[in-house]
């Protein structure tokens, strides 16, 4: 249920551009505040700089997305992703892009944006991301996050409930999975080298996704 | 942290000023960190384009230039460089025949490249075909990891490559002889000390004074395992077994040899290090066409050194001698 | 102490023979350590003789091929060659026109360079005529020192005389030329950490994380002063300033701008220097006629960078821009 | 005053080919039990290689010397100087080696060396040393022991007294030459880069010419 915005054209009970905005600027505030976090998570399986990576992306992203004047959901995602794909680099900066690039692809020039809509441009999302990554859910990767996540937002509407709820619902879902991490032996990424090494470390990348997902259900 | 620098943030920016400053055969795009040539091409030539994190030099800016490449992206420090560079540089190389870009295999990288290419096309038209280098035996099982990683054999492609590309070859003939450079090349490095990232700030990795890191990825990777240190001879033989034991070299056969300094090892050791590999071969009854012995693929500086071997045929001894003028590697020109 | 050496014994020894296997160009005397061309030599060239202590590499069995030297004595690390070296070198490239020797300013360099053209002259009735660099201008008073000591102009000398050589001057033109080439050359350096010898296995001096020893020796010995570590940008003062204040580099005259890296430092952070460089030389209107970026006269391990600026007229440009064919620089062949 | 040794024509009551060998052999002996002193004191304001470069170079010389057969003692320092010449390298190679040169042209072919001739050897020897390293007294160099050693060597044998009891005066004077480096600035060689700072340290050069010439006084 989106937030009452100033956008002409937001669309009550679905997703409206400021919502999309609100989102954006969440999910930058998490990451900012989380940086350092991510950052050490990533210094113990990767190359320590996943926090500030996704950080100066999301940074650029949301001024992006402030900057853009009028404009559809998906557009607005589009610009997003284009950013990021522009400022972050490494693994992060492909993969979060083609997220937001295949969920505005998916929305299109749509203004109408409900729950089903904007779950489906989620699993577009999802399937833009592993194909990018060719990793499958328990590569100890953002998709192990991301997939349950995306998965529990499809059942949860299906059951009838509001975008709100399904969001939340898919938040407890993606902490989970970002828990499950932790055991797991890396085979994607740059962890994959540690081998067994790198079981008993949570994976960054699952970790921010979970903080995209927890933004969402904030402010969706 | 100890470094010439005046800010971690500013550092891949401010070596391109003196990199322009240093070649005026090379010209730079600030705005987009590329490297390219100023001089004057070969009108119709594939382009050849590679790219990477910056702290690898001479690699890749340091091979731009006739018989190499055509342009470089220069990422941050051991951070792929994104999307917007690679089309940076397709536009500036392409003459109608296409281009060639030479990836290393890293994740952020593959990826990186591959949008890159797919934009790329969609926007300009311009056809793309990446090749990517995976040529680290210390990565041993790549069905459960991110795969080789790309290394040394790199610095020998591109100029292989780069040769077939100024004779004119098409972009098929070009990256199927790419690919035959990277399936027929394998490589090991060995650390004593880590690198130290500027923006870190402290060293990737501790290590004592009494042990070495066999199998050292160039960003700091861990290896294969830490082993005591050892004597010259001794490494060698923990460099070259493992490349030989992967790539049937038989005896008889021919190779590029290359050993390589990780940025903090003189000269002087690493040609120690070179008698002993050569020993080695020696012993196996591989010939030595081409030698090639210096700082050409780093990781900062890290001590340390990795050995490529190249087995070589007539056509890629006969490429690796024609003519390149780049900073990096400069001969015939 | 962490090195890739069997020995520190034999470190010498056994990089004469990587460095005779590394380049099929070049011959090794092992028993007199003498690198000397094995390529076809113009006949009754002047021949160019050099060496000093190893441990500076790739300087100076580096620097032997056509446009450079003809052979290098190669002492032990950081120890003057003996006089049985130089005159085996000497015999070696004699081809009628005489023989120069180039030495850097060293007490023991100097004095067995010396003992060696008086052997050889009466031994063999060769030529021979020396001549010494000095251009370090961290050792300010040479009155009361053993005089400046001999950097980075040694390799702008080298190559400028030997492509005269080459040309066909005679002993005396030579001679006279090397002088020139002195006189108008200016070096300063400074270290952020110490090297270590191999035979000594510790570090040849302490420094603080946040020190530097600004104008080192390339054998470690003591500069000017310790100072706080600085930014790229402070650097480039410290070491440039103290060279144009002491040759009257005046706006309007051309140099050679040389940025050195003395082995432990990055290609990465050299082009951070010499873009800072730059930046004071067009502050002072000194225009760069050419420029050379690397490690050319290292000092092992030492992290650590020298600049040294050449006021070069076009005689010296053009001299510059001959073909040179060695191992550490080669264009034009 | 010479041994008596086994060479056919030794000269008694001067000095024989043999008592060059004992010189040579017992300066080699001091050398070698002094070497890590005399390191020590090159790395206080040198480069820490006198000792062995002249342990190395001493060892060598005296090897030379017992495998050179019939020979006069001008010839057999001639060979002393040739050795150390291509085997000390640094700057105590060229500086010993042409002392003993020297001092071999000086006696030339002659068998017959009686005291004035061995000082006027050691004094051409001085000579060519001085000439070499273009150092004067008071530089802080081997000059500083070897010159009043040579003047006290001159001057009591001017007084009739015997080679045997001048050269134990000269060692006296070579030690109190020695001893009056330690306050001195270094002018000449590397110690001369210390500037100020080399003042407080023995001379590495001026201690192992105070042990050559203490050995003349224990074998000739
Ligand atoms: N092939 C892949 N597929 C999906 N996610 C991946 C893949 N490779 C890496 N990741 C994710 O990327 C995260 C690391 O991102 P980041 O540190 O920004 O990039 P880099 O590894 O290039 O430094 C990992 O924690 C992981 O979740
Ligand atoms: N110009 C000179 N004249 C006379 N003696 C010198 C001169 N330069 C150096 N020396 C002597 O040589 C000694 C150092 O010898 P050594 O350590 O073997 O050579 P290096 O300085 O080349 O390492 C000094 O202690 C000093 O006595
Ligand atoms: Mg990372
Ligand atoms: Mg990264
Ligand atoms: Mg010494
Ligand atoms: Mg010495």
């Amino acid at each position: 249920m989106g937030r009452t915005g100033e956008h002409p054209r937001a669309a009550v009970g679905g997703v409206s551009v400021p919502d999309v905005r609100s989102w954006i600027d969440r999910f930058a505030e998490l990451v900012h505040a989380e940086r350092d976090r991510l950052t050490e998570l990533d210094a113990a399986v990767g190359d320590a700089d996943h926090g500030s990576n996704l950080d100066r992306g999301m940074k650029a992203a949301a001024a992006a997305a402030g900057e853009l004047g009028d404009a559809a959901p998906g557009e607005l995602l589009k610009k997003v992703g284009m950013t990021l794909v522009s400022t972050v680099g490494g693994a992060s900066g492909p993969l979060y892009g083609t997220l937001f690039l295949r969920m505005g692809a998916s929305l299109g020039e749509a203004t109408d944006v409900d729950g089903p809509a904007f779950a489906a441009a989620l699993r577009a999302g999802l399937v833009g991301v592993a194909a990018r990554g060719k990793a499958e859910v328990g590569d100890k990767t953002l998709l192990d996050a991301l997939t349950p996540a995306v998965d529990e937002l499809d059942a949860v509407l299906a059951e009838g409930a509001s975008l709100s709820e399904a969001l939340g619902r898919a938040s407890t879902a993606a902490d989970a999975g970002r828990d499950a991490t932790e055991p797991l032996v890396a085979r994607k990424g740059r962890a994959s080298y540690l081998g067994e090494r790198s079981a008993g470390h949570q994976d960054p990348g699952a970790t921010s996704v979970a903080l995209l997902v927890a933004a969402a259900a904030q402010t969706l | 942290m100890k470094k010439i620098i005046n800010d971690p943030d500013t550092v891949v920016a401010d070596a391109l000023l003196g990199i322009e400053e240093a070649y005026p055969q090379l010209r730079v795009d600030h705005e987009n960190k590329v490297v390219y040539r100023g001089d004057e091409r070969r009108p119709g030539k594939v382009g050849l384009v590679s790219g990477g994190g910056s702290g690898h030099e001479p690699l890749h800016g340091g091979f731009v230039g006739l018989g190499m490449l055509d342009a470089a992206c220069a990422g941050e420090v051991f951070t792929s460089p994104v999307p917007d560079q690679m089309i940076a540089a397709t536009k500036l190389v392409d003459d109608g025949a296409g281009v060639l870009q030479i990836v290393k295999n890293y994740t952020g990288d593959v990826m990186n490249f591959e949008m890159a290419a797919e934009m790329a096309a969609a926007e300009t038209g311009v056809e793309v075909v990446s090749v990517v280098t995976d040529d680290d035996v210390a990565v041993q099982d790549s069905t459960f990891t991110a795969g080789r990683r790309g290394v040394g054999v790199t610095v020998l492609l591109e100029k292989i490559v780069g040769a077939a590309a100024e004779e004119g070859r098409d972009l098929a003939a070009v990256a199927e002889l790419a690919r035959k450079v990277n399936g027929n090349g394998r490589s090991m490095g060995l650390a004593l000390t880590s690198c130290t990232v500027p923006a870190a700030g402290k060293p990737t990795f501790e290590i004592g004074e009494d042990e070495m890191e066999l199998g050292v990825g160039i960003h700091g990777e861990p290896g294969r395992e830490r082993v005591p240190m050892a004597s010259a001879k001794e490494m060698a033989q923990l460099l070259v077994e493992p490349v030989l034991a992967d790539l049937p070299f038989g005896s008889g056969d021919g190779v590029i040899a290359f050993v390589n300094g990780l940025g903090g090892t003189p000269l002087l050791e690493l040609y120690v290090l070179y008698h002993e590999v050569r020993s080695i071969l020696d012993q196996h009854g591989i010939g030595v066409a081409r030698s090639l012995v210096g700082n050409y693929i780093t990781s900062l500086d890290m001590a340390g050194a990795s050995v490529t071997l190249l087995k070589a045929d007539d056509e890629l001894v006969g490429l690796w001698d024609a003519p390149v003028s780049t900073p990096g590697l400069r001969w015939g020109a």
